[in-house]
């Protein structure tokens, strides 16, 4: 054998829907219209709130916020693929995947405001709540898709993350380890080129993001992430491989066209240049431009969509700023334990003034 | 009905108990399949739940991790962590995720998950073996931290962590898996967590010991001069402060032992807590006979780290001739 | 001669100044090169040392156990980690080999690092961005906890930070990173790790704080009626002990105040040395006024959370009316 | 696109002395005859040690054990690979690697003896002490490195860890900053198809463990780890390779045929037939083969080695004990700072009985 050729891999990339707007036939998800409306309408929908999430951060009244502009197709798609039976995790940046999923504004709203309201998404949507350490929700996934596993249930996970949280360790036992236990779990990475400043390719020296799936002995893929059919087809046939057992990572090639947060200042590290040329790719423009074609937009239909999209926000976001009234401080001894210990009753008491003892 | 066992075979019976009693218990961890654990604690377990027992890669992190993913799905992780010292590779997942799970979600999701792990020195084992940090753990809001130190306690405080909904770093003292013997009741023995155990009555001064050092403090309590009461927390947070303060504001002094470092250790905990509420009672300060603030030493210098006879009679007759 | 600077801009300074002087100084973490840190700390020096500033991946471990091997190799790495929140993921690196590199080797290696941090609450930041971990750092033997207050002492501390030649957890409160501009030395300034500044001298009640705390504390001591000396340990661990000790033998009240929950926090310490070597000074018991022991909340909650004015002042109540 | 092939990876495998006694004539290093020799030596030398040290912890004079038998091809090569001026990291089963790179037997001794003195390997040596958080040491090495192409120097670091280490975040972080920073770091793993009980196949997925490197855009290569020849060459080719900025993680295959250490049971968890495939590829023997062959060493050579080896051995074994016999517990207060604090003098004076507080 002196030098042979031990195993060698291959990583795919995947587009359906062109910039130039041409479908590919084959790999066509074929979805019904109202299914194609539905997810335009919420691309439109998560573009608005990240626009009016700014202005309000800009006035005070929501605190940092990581707007996932230029990611809607990444999202959208890829959530767009996951049945009520499957599972949801998320980083911080899945405005539009919560939306797809069917959480309402007013709740990401609530985190935004700094309320824990926010991240009470109930158990039964099964999605869990936002993760903000980088990279550590992809082991959640992991765990959810290996319960399921267990469970032999026929649903699946997705575990997002950025290209940034791909240099966490945390991610690589969790590739790893959803390899080893046959988690029923699809990682998908939104590789939006940066982690704050850090462009992706001072991330790692790996060509590709979705070979981190190589070393886990799992399949990675990458796809088009501002082409809304490519992340739902490539999504849908990583949770069909999922919950058969086979995890799957996807690298969606995407841009994060905003802030990082609205505490960043990409003036400072990137070029104008740069965020012209993907604002030309941008992905509910991509969208929008097919469904004209195919018919099923107008200028009408998307004014409508516009209209109610403009009412949905006005109202949730009334309710955000209700709610945000209505918080108690005292509730934070709530939620510790089931039941609260003694000397947590104590500091309880002594914060009600029911004390006079610390 | 009780049997004489040995901690390691409290353990491995609880275990088997808790799982037969509720299938949503997976235990899993480094060589805990097969090999039935470096220690032998889930021996067996894995002929009897082939589907609910597994071996894990090396990987700290992802085992507590995924448990954070199995437990929000309604299972009941019970993961091993081989050593103490090797839970400080998944402590961002349980400062981050385990202990916050219930509060960051206002209680929609909660984390019911005991952290098995190995814990303490005294064995001759290799460095980072030895490992006492429960008070950084005690440190972290949302946990419970629990230290049993009899075969008939691990029973009831290991079947009361498995059941509590919210997480359980669980730390056996290593030293003393095979090292003693007792009757331990057969049948359903829980051990409420937050309730101490006065272990022996005293009127002079009380000594406050876990572990393997609650032994320790027996083992020559007889020998000094003066009414011992010894207390066993058994649960280091939440801590039963009122047992020890009663007892302090009977005795007016105090001795805490325990093997991890001084600064910042459980000992300045309990002493802070006597200061709050039952100062004046004090005749003397509270001695505090810990390990040095050095790191745990390789073995050849371990007696003289940790707290050993001379070390806590000394203490003891610090407080009483105060 | 000296320039008035707020903290940010004292740390930078610093850097600068340092990195001159040394050139195996190594700077490096999250998005400190081209966009000079998540708060400008290290803005404009990867065009001053383009092979000496590094931008690094997201990866906590992986930047503090290179430095480990920066260390080893015989630079002077002096990582930021971009909130003391993410110290968690690198926790076992700096458990396991930046504390012990010196004891395991019997000090044939050693580890001079200095890790900075942004730490503590109140400026109403993301989730797990205001964590106060200073009592689990100082748990941990061979490593020093420093967090400067004032812009002057971060230049102080900061320079005798990067030039100890143990590793240095420097935790820089967010807080106070642009809310005070005072003068700071121009010329080389070094506050000696290990010693306490008294802020204010006063003779009936002691007031212990860091960071934040301190500034909030001496905003409202003029209006308690009582003369309060506030003392500043700078350093905590190793901690002042003697100057706090010295305080409280004249006050005979102390009070003690950070935002870490209560539970094996800090001021447990504190209250422990008191009660070791000056508990028949004490006139009332030690009151702590700390965080509480819950998770820090969301920023909603954060000021309920987090000891306010009241608290403060209802603490100096209590020891003064006991 | 719709799909297409976005890049693909080789992962090779080499060997040079065969088990049948044969010499890849292109890929052989070509060492002289007295360096061969050297690493014979060294491989009988640690075999040796491993086998006398079993022996001292069943009579209770050392402490936990780990050997190294059946890795001595794999740790001897790659360090016989080393110059003077490159560093080396290792986990803590390197007993072969040591010796090959001139730490006296004793020191290693000491380790096992549990004194912080088998610890406190020399600076000058660079090599670093052993590490016993599986994987946490790859870090290490990848820092070294980084500081070797910080200072441009023509050197390089191996860093040593197991197949079971592969699966810690610690050390996907370490390949993916290597490969970031042009680390002069060679990943060395030995693979010895097990981690305490746990085979290779349940550690990862993955077909290879060299292909972890794929994740992080470094070269990767697998090498027969019982052939001491092979992993020579493919290591020294790695460090040239690091020493440009190039980092490699090198797998070598190996078997550990002892105890995981003196504390452990393999029969609990593997099959006799297994251990005995493993004996019948044995890296002594194959070597002893191979220098017979060539005429480089007769019966008459070994007995004279094997004589030289227990004189050696004796030697240091005794030398290990007396030191042991010279230890004072209290300078455990001498290390721990460059200057101890006061709290820590008081400590020490308590220790010492200096003082009648603590
Ligand atoms: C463990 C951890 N380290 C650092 C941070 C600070 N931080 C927040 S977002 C971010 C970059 C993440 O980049 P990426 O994974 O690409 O996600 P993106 O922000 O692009 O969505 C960093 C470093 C964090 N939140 N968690
Ligand atoms: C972080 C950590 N977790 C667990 C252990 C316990 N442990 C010691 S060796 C070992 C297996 C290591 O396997 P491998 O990396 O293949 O090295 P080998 O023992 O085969 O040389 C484990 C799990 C440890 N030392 N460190
Ligand atoms: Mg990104
Ligand atoms: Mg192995």
């Amino acid at each position: 054998m002196p030098r042979e050729t031990a195993v060698d891999f291959a990583i795919d990339r995947v587009q359906v829907l062109a910039p130039d707007g041409s479908v590919d036939e084959e790999l066509d998800p074929d979805l019904p219209e109202d299914r194609l409306l539905g997810l335009y309408r919420t691309m439109k929908l998560s573009r608005r709130l990240d626009e009016r999430a700014i202005a309000l951060q800009r006035r005070g009244e929501l605190g940092t916020y990581a707007p996932a502009i230029g990611q809607e197709a990444a999202q959208v798609g890829s959530a767009g693929a996951l049945s009520e039976s499957d599972w949801m995790v998320t980083s911080f940046r899945e405005t539009p995947a919560y939306l797809t999923r069917g959480t309402p504004p007013h709740v990401l709203l609530w985190y935004a405001m700094g309320m824990e309201e926010g991240a009470a998404v109930p158990r039964e949507t099964r999605n869990m709540p936002p993760s903000v350490p980088v990279g550590s929700q992809a082991l959640h996934a992991a765990g959810l898709g290996w319960a399921q596993e267990i469970r032999d249930e026929d649903a699946a996970t997705i575990g997002y993350f950025g290209d940034g949280a791909t240099s966490e360790g945390d991610v690589y036992e969790a590739l790893n380890l959803a390899g080893v236990y046959s988690s029923h779990a699809v990682f998908f990475c939104q590789n939006n080129q940066y982690a704050i400043s850090v462009p992706r390719e001072k991330q790692t020296k790996a060509e590709t993001l979705a070979q981190k799936a190589i070393s886990a002995g799992i399949e990675g893929v990458q796809v088009d992430g501002n082409d809304v059919l490519g992340t739902y087809a490539v999504t849908r046939d990583a949770l069909e491989s999922a919950r058969g057992g086979d995890p799957v990572l996807v690298e969606a090639l995407t841009y994060r066209r905003s802030l990082h947060t609205t505490a960043d200042d990409p003036s400072v590290y990137r070029l104008e240049e740069e965020e012209a040329e993907w604002e030309a790719r941008d992905p509910i423009e991509r969208f929008e431009a097919y469904l004209r074609d195919r018919g099923a937009l107008s200028d009408e239909r998307i004014a409508e969509i516009e209209a109610s999209i403009e009412d949905e926000l006005a109202e949730e976001i009334e309710r955000a700023k209700e709610g945000a009234q209505r918080i108690d401080p005292a509730d934070m001894f709530e939620y510790v334990y089931a039941t609260a210990p003694p000397e947590l009753e104590r500091q309880r008491a002594d914060f009600g003034g029911e004390s006079d003892g610390e | 009905m009780a049997n004489r066992l040995r901690t390691i075979e409290a353990v491995r019976g609880t275990l088997r108990d808790e799982m037969a009693r509720d299938d949503s218990i997976v235990v899993y961890g480094q060589d805990v399949g097969r090999n039935g654990g470096v220690f032998r604690a889930t021996q067996g377990l894995i002929d009897e739940y082939p589907n609910r027992v597994y071996d894990s890669p090396v990987a700290e992190a992802g085992i507590i991790g995924l448990g954070v993913g199995l437990a929000a799905y309604g299972l009941k992780p019970v993961p091993e962590i081989e050593f103490a010292g090797f839970t400080y590779q998944a402590f961002h997942q349980i400062q981050q995720h385990v202990a916050r799970l219930r509060s960051r979600t206002r209680g929609e999701f909660h984390c019911q998950m005991t952290i098995r792990a190995p814990f303490g020195g005294g064995i001759r084992a290799l460095e980072h073996h030895s490992e006492s940090f429960e008070a950084g753990y005690a440190h972290v809001p949302g946990l419970k931290v629990v230290v049993p130190s009899t075969p008939a306690d691990t029973k009831g405080l290991l079947t009361a962590s498995i059941r509590d909904p919210d997480p359980v770093i669980f730390l056996e003292p290593t030293r003393l898996y095979r090292s003693i013997r007792e009757p331990v009741p057969e049948e359903d023995h829980v051990v409420p967590l937050g309730e101490a155990d006065v272990v022996r009555e005293g009127e002079d001064v009380t000594v406050v010991a876990w572990g393997a050092m609650r032994h320790r403090v027996l083992g020559l309590v007889d020998d000094v001069d003066a009414s011992v009461e010894v207390i066993d927390p058994r649960t280091i947070a939440p801590l039963d402060t009122d047992a020890i303060l009663d007892s302090v504001r009977k005795t007016g002094r105090c001795v805490v032992v325990h093997e991890a470092p001084r600064t910042a250790g459980m000992a300045a905990e309990i002493t802070a807590r006597i200061n709050d509420r039952a100062l004046l009672y004090l005749e003397a300060p509270v001695q505090r006979v810990t390990g040095y603030d050095v790191p745990y030493p390789l073995f050849a210098r371990e007696s003289a780290y940790e707290p050993d006879d001379d070390r806590i009679r000394a203490g003891i007759e610090r407080a009483l001739e105060f």
